[in-house]
């Protein structure tokens, strides 16, 4: 699947976007955004604190429980400070 | 029905309101907001705006048509722009046709509440003194304001 | 500060909003609301509106002053035409300019409340059959409606 | 004292404007409506609803309790319907 970043998450990360492919156990957003913070200390600055981080999954905003399982298009990013 | 846009560009507000009610003879409303970029007592030198391209587009398309369920609009045009804006300059439109204008108002205060909240934009300040400033933090006020529309 | 007007003639809302905008950088918000003529369904050949000289610029003014006791504005025009309307064409213009968009809206929804139920304006439709018909009578929502605001 | 008249109430009388002289009993706005009432079958069909007559004072809105002594100008209008 592919992970698109956004703001201070991008940032941090040091990506706009990349190739994902979690482990068969990373069922929900929650999980993966878990696992994203043990591949490195980018990662780990990103999500240092998870509960902020916003989600959508094919362009739709999804809370931390849903299903990643058939997304193609995963994106991850702080609160939205538009208008 | 309604127009959603997004674009680097400036935008021509007086256009979009003739354009929303121009040969209609059934708008008696027309309600119109523009944001703008303050340049925060001098300190602002740009604000650069972030935005999630496609699904921009796609969440103001989806609050536009959750307003045109909610009340009767006859036209609905919402513009947000990306990319440095200078203080003074246009950031966000948001113009409502309807007959009446209590639904003119309520539909474009629910838009422009739901741009700061729901859709995926990202500010950030520029300094006058060169500084990247931190990313704009999302207000508790912002969040309140568009949680009295409930689910959009 | 405000300026309220009283006129014949059209206006252009686009020059308005640039007039209250034009080398601001302390502006974050302009919210306006253009009131247009509508044809009801066809049967109408124009509106004829009535007012009273002098007190309706007045009045206007008065509670322009209300609203910028009230909020903290930046800029208010209000604009109310007389004479013979046609459908489609513009009877009434309200702008606000304010840092913030809550007090935008708010103060132009005041003002154009204000306008259908304390200034002295009189509406009468002229139909397509040439008939003059009654004079508009006041509703009681827009009654309350400017009831919201107290006494302005 | 000078008297406008605006709307149906204009219409009815038959005219925009007049100078009136009430006597020295007409003290209040109301007192002014009850007496014009009496002067024809203009001002009688003009006023035969007087509750839903709107008054000014120099150009303020008053009610119907207000004092019209030392006034120069009264308006006399139907509810009013702009915006």
């Amino acid at each position: 699947m592919k992970a698109l970043y956004f703001a201070w998450v991008r940032e941090r990360i040091g990506a706009n976007e990349e190739e994902l492919a979690p482990p068969a156990e990373v069922a929900t957003v929650g999980d993966l955004v878990a696992w994203l913070a043990t591949r490195g200390e980018n990662y780990a600055h990103a999500f240092e604190k998870p509960q902020v981080i916003r989600a959508a999954l094919d362009r739709v905003h999804v809370g931390r429980e849903a299903k990643i399982a058939g997304a193609r298009e995963i994106a991850l990013f702080p609160p939205m400070t538009g208008g | 029905m309604g127009a959603a846009r997004v674009q680097r560009e400036d935008f021509d507000a007086a256009a979009e309101g003739r354009a929303l009610t121009k040969g209609r003879y059934d708008i008696g409303a027309l309600a119109s907001f523009i944001g703008l970029c303050r340049d925060e007592g001098g300190r602002l030198a740009a604000l650069e705006i972030e935005h999630y391209p496609g699904m921009a587009e796609a969440e103001i398309a989806r609050v536009i048509a959750a307003a045109e369920t909610r009340w009767p609009l006859l036209g609905v045009t919402v513009i947000h722009r990306h990319g440095a804006i200078k203080p003074g300059e246009q950031i966000v439109y948001v113009g409502v046709a309807a007959a009446h204008r209590g639904e003119a108002f309520a539909a474009a205060e629910m838009l422009i509440d739901y741009l700061k909240t729901g859709a995926p934009f990202w500010k950030r300040a520029r300094g006058r003194d060169g500084t990247v400033g931190d990313w704009v933090e999302a207000q508790a006020s912002d969040t309140a304001q568009a949680a009295r529309w409930t689910k959009p």
